[in-house]
């Protein structure tokens, strides 16, 4: 028995007979444990079936997370790289496939500002642009609160929210034809004016979805199992916001007063008044109550634009640009020979780069796209705002608890299609 | 005194009877092909990592032994209020009827064991078994 | 009632071929009517899921509206979304790892084919590693086609169609593993 | 969405380090050589008039037939000033390499690693340079112009038929 073996006898008698407390039990002098791998693997009700967490865990608390994502990468720009500049817009839709008509609305304001018309769209088009992607954003914002409770055990707060947006989906169906994949927006303007009746609809829905708020809001807001699992968890700081490149919601709720329809305003939102709700702390709740508040600026955006929106041709008569109407096609030569055109040639845009950026549903999404003057674009990049929110997690979840990460993750918004392209 | 154990032998038989009903269910009518890739552990479709076994933290052992201490303990309440009534007469007690007073014997004997796994809690929750840290 | 289906054992033993038949229409009526769906969600036909489990569209209806996110207890896997390549060992292990019968539903064009999605990253079509038993087409689909699918998989549930059903008819040569009949060969062992 | 960023660059850099500046469809770009890069990217963020502290974007462009043929492209802006500029910076594909911007602003991190694992341009310095949306056993670098569209590498197939 060596001199310091009494010594370890010694801290062992120290434990057994309880003078420690038994936080010192954990130190790894006494009671060391190992680190155990834990894989939070792409196909998990919490991951949204594309992102893998390697955890290492030390009993409870995360240690490490490695998120690994490009689970389902479905080539956007290679797929661009081939098609027309049209036939992009299906693909933008399934990129933020939560909020479809925000991707079509920012895609063609960057091919319409390469083709410097973006002065000559009509008024009416601009207001439905609007319209329609506060709507889209509404139903973003709704399936993420909707998902983020319902991985936390509130089922009832799911079937609240997926029933208002089951309503927002049929007016974009009335709309667009398609309940989620739109394709409505063309460059020049989009491709049908609102049905008659339309707006009546939408307010009534809009009174609709008020009162289901209300219902999912009384349920969360102020319920102590909900606030615990969100206030003070996963925190970020407002000094990492700007660095790590945070932008919407996420970075909102640290504090950081960004968002692209105030500070750069496209299309007519410089029309309508409407704050931005901003955040302090930057934990979960701060990103939910965010979402929430947003909601309810949407609904007075769309209420304004709906008051005043004007008659008027609902995409520009250019028809280098956009088709001409069916009547016209058949009737004058001009119009038939533009008709076809521009169905054989496809749309020709003058080379050049440029970075246009709308206000997503996750934050700021930009569009690079460098034109080489041909019928397809050299290279049409996405800026996708969810893959830099996500790139913090890696900072964010060390620390926390497993089971922390599900509402972490959750608040995160992270979209496969917009994350991984 | 003898239907008494009837009824509880049947209730037994039935109770059995129907689990074992579900496991012959499972296993005459149900398809059973073992593979070796079924017998992988389900690790949200990623090849597992690591070993279980590993050592972890000794906190859990506490709270689990603390749970099972306050969970027999909340067991130990229904019998005694079952017989609450019975236990509060000083005298007998027939058919619903107290012939003396009231005895705090009822309530003292419940009152005892409360207090005594009360101070075991709080001297456990001084300690910072309960909760993370 | 549709004809006995005279199952692969001899016609020599008639009452075997009719009790059998008729046990086995019993049991797929009762698979057929408690599907445990494994929901395999990954793109944009999952928000159309949703829809699916929300009240308007309700697939509790058709008692399978209970998703179980472990292999282990599930027995319908529904492939709602695009699958990569680099996801298709992490689906083979799912579907490996659930138990007999299963049953698997392609839902939306990118499983049946891969969509419009053709190109590196994309693999056309779940059945590249999986056997598929209902495709469903639609990008994504209506929630009605997602019901009518399920009720086109219950159909051939019932009627002994399903892949895993007919893989087990070749392999031990008939539909309903009756162990107690198959062993001794006589009914009421 | 200013000229003075161009201006402010000039002022400072006039070793050769910033080759062309120029304004289109209302960026403001600049384009560096590719030693001055973090250096360039580092005044940006920490001259008190320009203040880029929010990192936006970076990217690659295969420009084929040209040569240097890669182009890294970063965006950044200034949250408090609002002005936005666009780097770019012309890289060979023999030695398709450049000074990694982590250091600068953590959120490059990401963005960096996705244009490795797409464009193959190697970042110098970066502390975790792996694929990010392709898997590990991919062979190549999808988007270039001279990868095929529809070259498959398939981790797992099933023979036709089997279960």
């Amino acid at each position: 028995m060596s001199a310091e073996a009494p010594l370890q006898l010694e801290s062992r008698r120290r434990i057994v007979f309880g003078e420690s407390d038994i936080s010192d039990f954990d130190d790894e002098k006494d009671l060391p444990t190992e680190v155990m791998p834990l894989m939070m693997g792409p196909s998990h009700p919490a991951m949204h079936g594309t992102v893998r967490i390697a955890l290492e865990v030390e009993g409870e608390k995360i240690k490490t997370a490695d998120i690994q994502i490009g689970y389902l990468h479905r080539c956007f720009e290679k797929e661009s790289e081939y098609a027309t500049w049209t036939q992009i817009f299906p693909y933008t839709d399934r990129l933020n496939y939560v909020s479809p008509m925000l991707n079509n609305v920012g895609y063609a304001i960057a091919v319409e500002k390469l083709l410097d018309i973006d002065d000559k769209i009509p008024e009416r088009a601009q207001y439905i642009r609007v319209i329609v992607g506060e709507i889209s954003r509404i139903t973003d914002h709704l399936t993420c609160l909707a998902a983020g409770a319902m991985e936390l055990g509130a089922f009832t707060v799911f079937f609240y929210l997926i029933k208002a947006r089951e309503w927002l989906w049929e007016l974009l169906e009335e709309v667009s034809g398609a309940r989620l994949t739109h394709s409505y927006v063309r460059i020049g303007g989009v491709v049908a004016d609102l049905p008659a009746g339309w707006p009546a609809k939408l307010l009534e829905v809009l009174a609709k979805t008020r009162t289901a708020l209300s219902d999912a809001d009384k349920l969360l807001t102020r319920n102590k199992i909900f606030r615990d699992r969100m206030d003070g968890v996963g925190v970020i700081a407002k000094s990492d916001a700007a660095g790590w490149g945070l932008t919407g919601p996420v970075a909102r709720s640290t504090g950081l007063d960004y968002d692209v329809r105030k500070d750069h305003p496209y299309l007519v939102y410089d029309r309508f008044d409407f704050e931005v709700p901003v955040g302090s702390t930057g934990d979960n709740f701060d990103r939910y109550a965010c979402r929430m508040a947003e909601i309810f600026q949407s609904m007075r955006i769309l209420e304004q634009a709906l008051a005043k929106i004007p008659a008027g041709p609902f995409i520009v008569d250019d028809t280098r640009v956009a088709l001409p109407t069916k009547r016209e096609t058949y009737n004058t030569i001009e119009a038939m020979i533009a008709h076809f055109k521009l169905i054989m040639d496809g749309l020709h845009v003058p080379a050049g780069e440029i970075y246009s950026f709308t206000e997503g549903g996750n934050g700021e999404l930009g569009f690079y796209i460098v034109s080489n003057g041909e019928g397809r674009p050299w290279k049409c990049r996405v800026r996708p705002p969810c893959f830099a929110n996500l790139a913090i997690l890696t900072k964010v979840l060390p620390g926390l608890f497993i089971a922390d990460v599900v509402p972490t993750f959750g608040m995160i918004n992270m979209i496969g299609g917009e994350c991984d392209r | 005194m003898g239907s008494d154990y009837i009824a509880v032998t049947l209730v037994i038989l039935v109770g059995v009877g129907v689990a074992l009903q579900f496991l012959a269910f499972a296993k005459f009518l149900g398809e059973s092909r073992p593979s070796a890739a079924k017998d992988i552990t389900y690790e949200s479709g990623s090849d597992p990592v690591g070993d279980p076994r590993a050592r972890f933290p000794v906190r859990f052992y506490p709270l689990a032994i603390l749970f099972v201490v306050f969970d027999i303990e909340a067991a130990f309440f229904y019998p005694w209020a079952v017989n609450f009534r019975e236990l509060s007469c000083a005298g007998t007690f027939h058919a619903g009827v107290c012939s003396a007073g009231v005895s705090f014997v009822g309530i003292g004997a419940a009152l005892a064991f409360m207090v005594v796994l009360l101070v075991a809690l709080i001297y456990a929750w001084r300690k910072g078994v309960i909760g993370w840290g | 009632m549709r004809g006995a289906k005279a199952s692969s054992v001899g016609a020599s033993n008639m009452p075997l071929t009719f009790y059998s038949s008729k046990l086995a229409d019993a049991v797929n009526w009762a698979r057929k009517y408690s599907l445990f769906q494994y929901p395999f969600v990954t793109a944009c036909c999952g928000m159309e899921f949703m829809a699916l489990w929300a009240p308007k569209y309700d697939v509790a209806r058709f008692g399978a509206e209970f998703p179980r996110f472990s292999p282990r207890q599930a027995d319908l896997l529904i492939i709602v979304g695009t699958i990569t390549e680099r996801q298709a060992p992490i689906l083979r292990r799912i579907y490996d790892q659930m138990c007999e019968p299963k049953w698997v539903i392609a839902f939306g064009v990118c499983a049946s084919t891969g969509g419009f999605y053709q190109n590196y990253s994309v693999m056309p079509g779940a059945d590249q590693v999986i056997p598929v038993d209902v495709y469903v087409p639609g990008c994504p689909p209506r929630p009605e086609q997602a019901l009518d699918a399920l009720i086109l998989l219950q159909e051939r549930i019932q009627r002994g169609e399903g892949h895993s059903q007919v893989v087990l008819k070749q392999e031990k040569g008939f539909d309903v593993p009756l162990a107690a009949i198959r062993a001794t060969g006589k009914i009421g062992v | 969405m200013a000229k003075i960023v161009l201006d402010r660059l000039s002022e400072r850099f006039t070793g050769g380090e910033i080759l062309d500046t120029g304004s289109q469809h209302g960026n403001e770009w600049a384009r560096v050589a590719p030693p001055a890069w973090r250096q360039v990217a580092e005044f940006l963020r920490d001259d008190p008039a320009l203040q880029m502290n929010m990192f936006v974007d970076l990217t690659c462009v295969d420009r084929l037939p040209r040569e240097p043929r890669f182009d890294v492209v970063l965006h950044l802006y200034s949250i408090d000033k609002k002005y936005r500029v666009r780097l770019l910076s012309g890289v060979p594909e023999a030695q398709a390499a450049i000074a990694t911007l982590v250091p600068v602003w953590p959120g490059a991190n990401w963005f960096e690693r996705e244009a490795f694992d797409m464009y193959g341009v190697r970042f110098e310095g970066h502390p975790d340079l792996r694929r990010i949306l392709m898997y590990p056993e991919f062979q190549g670098y999808p988007l270039r112009k001279d990868y095929p569209k529809e070259k498959r590498q398939p981790l797992l197939r099933r023979l036709p038929g089997s279960v």
